[in-house]
């Protein structure tokens, strides 16, 4: 039965985040005030056969490790799977 | 989904005649399929049924017509025996829905219609209309819509090099977004859709077929956007411009290979029309087995995969000896392909599913027999449109130039087509801001000598055509062939988009019947054929229907690239020069909107003739060599366009507008009237002198300094630091999107 | 001397490369899933959104068959060129130091800018003057080019970058204005801007040809 | 004080995810088999001072309700705030 799994990969802390930044400067003029320190990355979920790959995936392809740390965290058990 | 009460032919869109036209055509109800199909090819979006007979009024013979309406893009020959595709589309209310993936998919569904006719896509323009930029809902739309357009086509390797961009406050509540594209195709190889052969397969390749946009054709392009909105978001369908990379490399070369009997993409209402409209060219019947369609989502009932939308789909018409080999090319380019169904002599459309047949209707009654209905114009007693909100306070005249190069219709369009790959494929001979039309290279006939190009441009003002829907669209198709000529091209043909709010009402249906008339004309006086178009009809919002836009593109051959026009002043000391039987008037002008007054009832008459003969006597000179540059007065009038042209060299002007009046309005309106035939020309003053013999011609000045300066009666002089004209000019856009 | 050029699903400019290749020597496209480079002299990486750049710009490419050939070939000494999106599958594939990051402005630029060439005794620059100007287009969304600082300092003592953004001219945020770098042999080199459209006085101009240029001329000076 | 917190969005079921399917098509050939259903989304982090308005900022700004859902998942108390 596969498992469903959940990997976060952020850009690595001191790297430029525009992306962040963006965020962060548009929040205020909609309104929202009390935000800091916004990031953001990439949420890839996916069903395996094999949990204990996933590292291997994301040094592999789903992160970029110059530059992106990444964070695997188990989600439900895939349905159906 | 509530209101169980309503008719289900009704909340498809259909009308209680037509359903019943349905059942006699049937000789029985239709089952829920059948009526699913009928509903979107009965459906204004595909059956044209407001404006077919008002189309025909359109001339479609001209030299250099290969392929005219009717195929999915018409085609123009540009010698050496190769053919130029080109068509525009509106995807307005997807993008009005969601502006990124709506703009997006109208990019793909374009490019589509031109690979469907074998021909390689080289380019695309985008025309866009919204509301003013200082409403936070214009500037969402700009800016997804632009990003939307600059993904898909940037990402698909075809480069987007021209457009046009207005905001005026009636595209508010619907915006506009039409992309036009061209393709390269030899003679030979261009590619009817008509499917042809009883027993031969019928293949769809491309992406997987999922619940996009079901409904999309007559729920969302056929009807008001109104409160409801929300309920039609569910539909919205996602660009994948590498899926339709892939598709499009892959067509084209299964075109190469001569595997294909015909082909055709799927747009608007997906395997509906596009299989009955194959089959109907061809006279012959289909069997689809809506079992094999590959699926992406689990459990879709025959008619949601008979009507999806889900875009870079394809659909050929194969010999079954050959299907195998298909097969293997869609391979190669990753490219899911499955044959479907099979070309029958039966003239019906059957849909099968499990073996079982769960619709079968007439070909013909499918996508001839909806009902085409007559128009009621009638000329409004007052006034449609508001008065613009005024903006520009006093009648000064240098800070009426400041404010219109700031305007958002008249400031440097930088912003927006830098984030357009305008460069891809080696062709661009003119990228945008360097002339009025684009210029691509055509392959070299021979080795050495001269390199022939096409020019392309997309014109159309909506507020000209609210003031006067007749003389406004002609004046459309004039800009589009002025713009042609200062580049040195000659037209070859022009395709269009009708965008209209509902025609039912008889007010629009004056301004389509005085639009469609307008460029009928135009076209004829220009002998300029029209190869193909789209309508889009229902823009109306709560507040009311757009301006009437006709959104008019047009292509051209110049025979030698090296001696394309620029716009821009190049060298200091040349003479400056007015052409052309340009009359200036203010009334419907970009100043008159800035002063905030309202639209006149009419635009002034217009000598066609004449302003043919100046846009022939520009072109020739431009193709002779003997002009640095050439620019058509538009919007904002000349003094517009001089600073136009000292910023697009960087060279300032001297100009001698003596006998303008020194002050009020008689001044405003020389420097700021609009109206077709114009043109500001620089070179040396022999040539230029020469020109005066042939058609009205003024010398006013000289290139050189680092100022537009203007002298007025009584020695007066008005003087412009190039600098300050240049920033108020790039900050207008940029300012607005950020 | 005959070029290389690499083609993935997605890749859009390598016509242009093949034609700009063609100008000083010979060019064959090489399609990805194979794994023969076919005897070429020199590899073209040429820039487009292989893979629909989904995931991360270059890094679905990076894995394709004829990559293992490249990354063969580039060991060996042979010269490998990647433009714009070839640059990011370069640095992906780990022949190329840093990485690029989204534009500042996180939009696509598409625009004519001057480049400063900072070495010219190399594969290739060896055309160019040292401090020459190039006027050549860039056309990106993710050219924003990083490395950590270590690396970055290592990249600068090493005389890898080639060429930087004249003053002002970068739209993407990069790093000390590089515009493009070299691997540490001197065999590898990727830029964002795009040489390939800067080679036909027609469609711009001419600066880019001296790059392709001074690939031949090295080739020509090994053989 | 304020807290840190994540947002997933992810393309909402029946969409058409590009991003997931290309991804999805890459594994096995780097030698990765057994893997299913595989989507790409954002992940954005956050400090916020008024938690109850995270949900209002995804409607608004994180992301496009029409095509995409997010969930909203509280991370450990921001450092420093
Ligand atoms: N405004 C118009 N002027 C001329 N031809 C038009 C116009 N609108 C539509 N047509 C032609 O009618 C045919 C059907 O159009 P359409 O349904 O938009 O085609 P498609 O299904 O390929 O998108 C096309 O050949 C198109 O060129
Ligand atoms: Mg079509």
């Amino acid at each position: 039965m596969s498992r469903r799994v959940r990997v976060l990969v952020r850009p690595k802390a001191g790297i430029l985040d525009p992306q962040g930044q963006a965020v962060e400067r548009a929040l205020p003029a909609l309104g929202f005030d009390g935000v800091a320190n916004v990031h953001v990355g990439r949420l890839i979920e996916l069903d395996v056969e094999d949990p204990s790959r996933v590292g291997e995936m994301c040094e592999k392809l789903l992160a970029n490790p110059l530059i992106e740390d990444y964070e695997i965290v188990d989600a439900a058990p895939a349905h159906g799977g | 989904m509530s209101d169980t009460a309503v008719a289900p032919h009704r909340a498809l869109g259909l009308t209680d005649a037509e359903y019943e036209l349905i059942v006699e055509k049937l000789g029985r109800e239709p089952n829920a399929v059948e009526l699913s199909m009928f509903s979107l090819m009965w459906s204004e979006h595909c059956a044209y049924k407001h404006s077919k007979k008002l189309l025909g009024q359109l001339p479609i013979e001209g030299p250099y017509l290969l392929m005219g309406p009717g195929e999915n893009a018409g085609a123009v020959d540009v010698g050496d025996g190769l053919a130029i595709a080109f068509k525009v589309e509106s995807h307005n209310h997807p993008s009005a829905v969601e502006p990124f993936q709506g703009a997006a998919t109208g990019v793909g569904g374009i490019l589509r219609d031109v690979f469907a006719v074998g021909a390689r896509p080289i380019a695309v323009l985008d025309s866009l209309r919204f509301g003013e930029l200082d409403s936070a809902r214009s500037r969402y739309l700009l800016e997804h819509a632009v990003g939307g357009i600059g993904h898909y086509g940037n990402s698909i390797g075809v480069p987007t090099i021209g457009g046009e961009l207005y905001f005026e406050g009636p595209y508010e509540q619907n915006c506009l977004v039409n992309a036009m594209a061209l393709g390269i195709a030899r003679h030979d190889r261009l590619t009817r859709s008509a499917a042809t052969g009883p027993g031969n397969v019928l293949v769809l390749f491309g992406a997987l077929t999922g619940r996009d946009g079901i409904g999309g054709a007559s729920v969302l392009a056929s009807a008001e956007l109104g409160d409801g909105d929300a309920d039609k978001r569910p539909t919205v369908q996602i660009g994948d411009p590498f899926a339709e990379k892939k598709l499009m490399e892959c067509s084209l070369e299964l075109l190469d290979r001569e595997l294909l009997v015909s082909l055709q993409d799927l747009g608007a209402a997906g395997l509906t029309s596009s299989s009955s409209e194959m089959a109907s060219k061809g006279g012959l019947g289909l069997d689809i087995h809506v079992d094999r369609v590959p699926l992406r989502e689990p459990g879709m009932e025959p008619f949601e995969i008979m009507v999806s939308e889900s875009q870079e789909r394809m659909l050929c018409v194969v010999e079954p000896a050959r299907v195998d080999e298909v097969l293997a090319v869609c391979a190669k380019w990753e490219t899911t392909a499955t044959a479907i169904g099979e070309v029958t002599d039966s003239g019906r459309l059957r849909v099968l599913s499990g073996g079982e047949v769960v619709g079968d209707m007439p070909v013909e009654a499918l996508v001839d027999d909806c009902p085409l209905y007559d128009l009621k114009p009638e000329k409004p007693s007052a006034p449609i449109y508001p008065a613009p909100r005024r903006i520009l306070d006093g009648d000064d005249p240098r800070d009426a130039l400041l404010a219109l190069l700031g305007s958002w219709n008249v400031a440097d369009r930088r912003p927006v087509f830098e984030q357009y790959d305008c460069l891809v494929q080696s062709r661009t001979v003119r990228r945008p801001d360097d002339a009025d039309a684009a210029v691509l290279l055509l392959p070299a006939p021979t080795d050495a000598g001269e390199r022939p190009a096409i020019a392309v441009s997309i014109d159309g003002s909506g507020r000209r055509v609210a003031c006067d829907p007749y003389r406004g669209t002609v004046e459309a198709v004039l800009e589009c062939a002025a713009n042609l000529a200062c580049v040195g091209a000659e037209p070859l043909g022009l395709t269009n988009c009708l965008n209209f709010g509902n025609p039912e009402k008889p007010h629009i249906a004056w301004q389509l019947f005085e639009s469609v008339r307008g460029m009928a004309d135009a076209c004829r006086a220009l002998d300029v054929p029209v190869v193909g178009g789209n309508v889009s009809l229902y823009n109306e919002g709560p507040e009311g229907p757009i301006y009437p836009t006709p959104v008019v593109g047009m292509v051209g051959r110049l025979p030698d690239a090296a001696r394309a026009g620029r716009l821009g002043f190049a060298v200091a000391g040349d003479a400056i020069a007015f052409a052309g039987p340009f009359q200036p008037s203010l009334p419907g002008s970009e100043l008159a909107k800035l002063r905030g007054e309202p639209l006149p009832d009419g635009l002034s008459e217009l000598d066609v003739a004449a302003v043919r003969r100046a846009q022939e006597v520009v072109r020739e000179a431009v193709r002779r060599g003997e002009l640095r540059s050439a620019h058509d007065v538009v919007e904002g009038g000349l003094a517009v366009a001089l600073a136009e042209c000292c910023l697009g060299g960087g060279h300032g002007a001297t100009v001698d507008f003596r006998g303008a009046g020194a002050d009020g309005e008689r001044l405003l309106e020389t420097l700021f009237g609009e109206g077709a035939g114009g043109f500001v020309l620089s070179g040396p003053r022999p040539a230029l002198a020469a020109l005066a013999r042939e058609i009205r011609l003024t010398f006013v000045g000289e290139v050189g300094g680092d100022a537009l300066s203007l002298t007025l009666d009584g020695g007066a002089t008005l003087s412009w630091p190039l600098a300050e004209l240049r920033s108020a000019r790039e900050r207008g856009l940029a300012d607005a999107i950020g | 001397m005959r070029f290389g050029v690499l083609r993935f699903p997605g890749t859009c400019d390598e016509v242009d490369a093949q034609l700009a290749c063609e100008r000083v020597g010979e060019a064959v496209i090489l399609w990805h899933g194979d794994r023969d480079l076919q005897g070429v002299d020199a590899v073209v990486v040429p820039g487009g959104f292989s893979y629909g750049d989904y995931l991360r710009v270059g890094a679905i490419a990076r894995f394709a068959p004829i990559m293992e050939s490249v990354i063969a070939f580039a060991r060996e000494g042979g010269p490998v060129l990647g433009i714009c999106n070839g640059f990011q599958v370069l640095c992906e594939a780990g022949l190329l130091p840093g990485a690029l990051l989204p534009n500042k402005t996180l939009r696509f630029v598409c625009r004519q800018v001057d480049l400063v060439v900072e070495r010219a005794d190399t594969v290739f620059t060896n055309a160019c003057a040292e401090g020459e100007r190039l006027s050549i287009p860039a056309k990106h969304t993710t050219g924003c080019w990083y490395a950590p600082p270590a690396l970055h300092e290592q990249v600068e003592a090493n005389g890898q970058v080639l060429l930087r953004y004249a003053p002002g001219e970068s739209f993407n945020g990069s790093l000390a204005d590089v515009a493009g770098v070299r691997n540490e042999a001197g065999n590898v080199f990727g830029l964002m801007p795009h040489p390939e459209h800067a080679v036909d006085p027609l469609t711009g101009s001419t600066d880019g040809l001296k790059l392709f240029q001074s690939i031949a001329n090295s080739v020509a000076a090994h053989v």
